[in-house]
């Protein structure tokens, strides 16, 4: 059977239903931000931006955007009933504090102590731009990384330890790949499910740190 | 769904543990959320530590509370206060404990709670008896005190309208404490006059966001505080 | 020419006549309290009150009392048009932050070195208790002391060196009592003006620290 | 009478000195007070640092500012957006000083200076390369690093609604920075959309109570940021 990796919507579909009901999620840039459209309709989850928002609905249609609603890509987003709005600091507050019951986020590295490095890569020719991954990373009660599990290169993006400056040290929980689903525990990586037609060994192949087997691993579903 | 109304006063301070420590909101008898008090009395946790601005007055709510000989500890601004006779009785007694903290000192301890701030330094006090023991440090030229966050355990607040996912809202100056005990707190649990369906308060209006709410409780006619 | 101290009134009278046009003041309780009543009324002054108030007007009639709307005294009070309320950590940003243009307070004691003691009097039978005294001393951008001029038994209340325990160090500006308007400099005490019929040396004689007389003092007049 | 309305965008940013810190307002394209903003290019003070959250996009506003040569430093937490290509190439020709802040400790040190707290530990940044030369301590078994507060010459923001006492309300995810920013300066600028009348906005409603604001400008129809 030819390994079948998830694409970004089926990374997203999945990580939607892990996401629980009722929880206050602030999805980052990106792929995260496609989550929103796969999580259960039975559940209610609500959207927290850095730019003071929390009930962010879905994008607006063409023509009805408001540019002074947008979320912290920028972009023209909508409010759901119970919505509230406040300013930058109280934002922050909420993510410092340990509000934000889960942040999803992406990644260019992790490593298997959960260190996170998603805002720059070292590449001094370019000015360095953190936006709120630190304070995301250090305060948001859970993290979870969505990412390709390997650079496009086939390079590893998940490691025994972060080459990249790090964004925050120990917060990752779980890291959610096109090939793997991966728990981070104090044991280090332990992978949950694999895509479908993936060996194990070829998986770790394409890591940079030691990975275990769940015994109760499953092909990941979507 | 995300649904933090509780059906009872009793459900809403379920759980409460002896030696829990208890943020009350209000400031002077507006704001003091006399009947989740009540519930907590009838709840029956001991050994309490109760964060508020005044030590009570009158024989009702907090000085109820104190009265029981369930508190054990009391972190306040201004205990002394007109009526406030149960906790002059126990402190004359030795029989309570007294953390005296500036008003403005208070507030912002419980918000460092709230927002995750490991601690911060500020002018009030440096160089008088409340800032005795306390680190120190020059900053521009001005003596500070090293201040640390004050969580709580559970936050009683009474708020005006509430609606199920625990955004609210507050009557003029009874509004005091709350928000910031709402952020600082692990189980914060308000009693609204009123509680709307979602989407009735306007989102630019909103106070306390919903995130820092746990359980909600509608008390149509809250009691007065501070009664004899 | 017998002395004639001031009244408690003519004292708050007098305060009233310095607070400048558009001053955002806070009002100890007792005797400052009393100044509102007192500012030219063509002068547009903003009242704040620690419990989230800028903008407190008089007190209301009998029987419009609202019990959620307060001052810092507790006692019930009403709003002018541009009020704004805000919670007690704003009202405190408020005043330590140095927004707080003028603070009227109490005094047990005034040092010469601006040192004010006005919370405790080291007497520990009685609970002590000291609401946003420290924070109104330490924050407002000026503070001015409203106060007899010695305690009923005629001890002095301004001393080279306070003996209660202080509120705030170094923090009074001016001092305005029922004998005499003192500023509060580098080089100590200056009296600019005297109650009617009082000389410099009574005054000296009533005071625990050495007074400088103004070349241009003036006698009070209300 | 106080009456913080001033005549025009001139006279609203006038007496600004060369070498001023300036807060402006604003995140992506939402509250960027764009007329203050020309006022400012127009009145010509040089030498300046400006704290914003983004380094400008297009060629207008705060773009348009540093392309006149006039910034000094950036103080921001994410100069690198769709568009930013005058900070870019000021960055690359070493014409502009970078002061990288992560978002949240930016308006944390902001919303110090202004409440006057002489600095804060927050876990944010701490064992990273921001986190680098800072002070650190251990609280509670986390590494914290030491911030100390943010002050601004002037703060430049936009408004919704301003009465001529200077109290505020803002629209939507427009208020961002503005509140925090108004307190932190010791000159704040409000470009309001209206100014209406003293008690048309309700006390509850008022989001930046007039203490924190200088000088009102009413600009009704104000132009969007981040052009090209």
């Amino acid at each position: 059977m030819p390994v079948k990796p998830l694409t970004r919507d089926e990374i997203a579909r999945r990580v939607g239903r892990d996401i629980p009901d009722g929880a206050y999620v602030n999805l980052g840039i990106g792929l995260p931000t496609l989550v929103a459209n796969y999580v259960p309709s039975d559940r209610e989850v609500v959207y927290h931006s850095e730019n003071g928002i929390l009930g962010m609905g879905p994008a607006p249609k063409p023509g009805e955007e408001d540019p002074d609603l947008i979320n912290a890509g920028k972009q023209p987003v909508t409010l759901v009933p119970g919505a509230a709005i406040f300013h930058h600091t109280d934002a922050f507050a909420m993510i410092r504090g340990g509000h934000i019951d889960l942040a999803l986020l992406g990644a260019m590295q992790v490593a298997a102590n959960g260190d996170l490095a998603n805002w720059a890569t070292g590449d001094e020719t370019f000015p360095p731009a953190v936006g709120g991954a630190m304070d995301l990373g250090a305060g948001a009660a859970s993290v979870w990384v969505l990412m390709d599990h390997t650079a496009k290169d086939g390079t590893p993006k998940i490691l025994e330890r972060c080459t990249y400056p790090l964004t925050a040290a120990g917060v990752v929980d779980r890291i959610y790949t096109n090939l793997a689903v991966i728990e981070v525990t104090v044991d280090g990586l332990l992978v949950r499910e694999m895509a479908p037609g993936l060996e194990f060994d070829e998986l770790q192949g394409r890591t940079g740190a030691k990975l275990r087997l769940a015994n109760d691993w499953r092909t990941v579903t979507v | 769904m995300l649904d933090k109304r509780v059906a009872s006063l009793a459900d809403s301070v379920a759980g409460i543990r002896d030696g829990a420590t208890v943020l009350i909101g209000g400031f002077g008898n507006a704001g003091i959320p006399v009947e989740l008090i009540d519930a907590l009395i009838e709840q029956g946790a001991k050994g309490l530590t109760i964060v508020a601005n005044n030590a009570g007055a009158g024989r009702t709510d907090i000085a109820k509370l104190m009265a029981t000989g369930r508190v054990r500890k009391i972190v306040c601004s201004y205990p002394r206060s007109a009526g406030s006779v149960v906790f002059e009785e126990l402190y004359a007694a030795g029989k309570i404990e007294l953390e005296l903290v500036p008003q403005g000192t208070l507030s912002e301890r419980m918000r460092a709670a709230g927002a995750g701030i490991g601690g911060f330094f500020t002018p009030t006090a440096a160089g008088t008896k409340l800032g005795e023991g306390k680190e120190t440090r020059m900053i521009d030229g001005r003596l500070h005190v090293f201040e640390a966050p004050l969580r709580g355990d559970v936050a009683l607040i009474k708020a005006e309208t509430a609606d199920r996912w625990g955004n609210l809202t507050f009557h003029l100056s009874a509004r005091n404490f709350a928000p910031t005990m709402a952020m600082a707190a692990d189980l914060t649990v308000v009693q609204a006059r009123r509680v709307v369906e979602l989407g009735r308060i306007d989102p630019e209006q909103v106070v306390t966001p919903g995130i820092f709410v746990d359980r909600v409780v509608e008390v149509a006619n809250p009691q007065a505080a501070g009664q004899a």
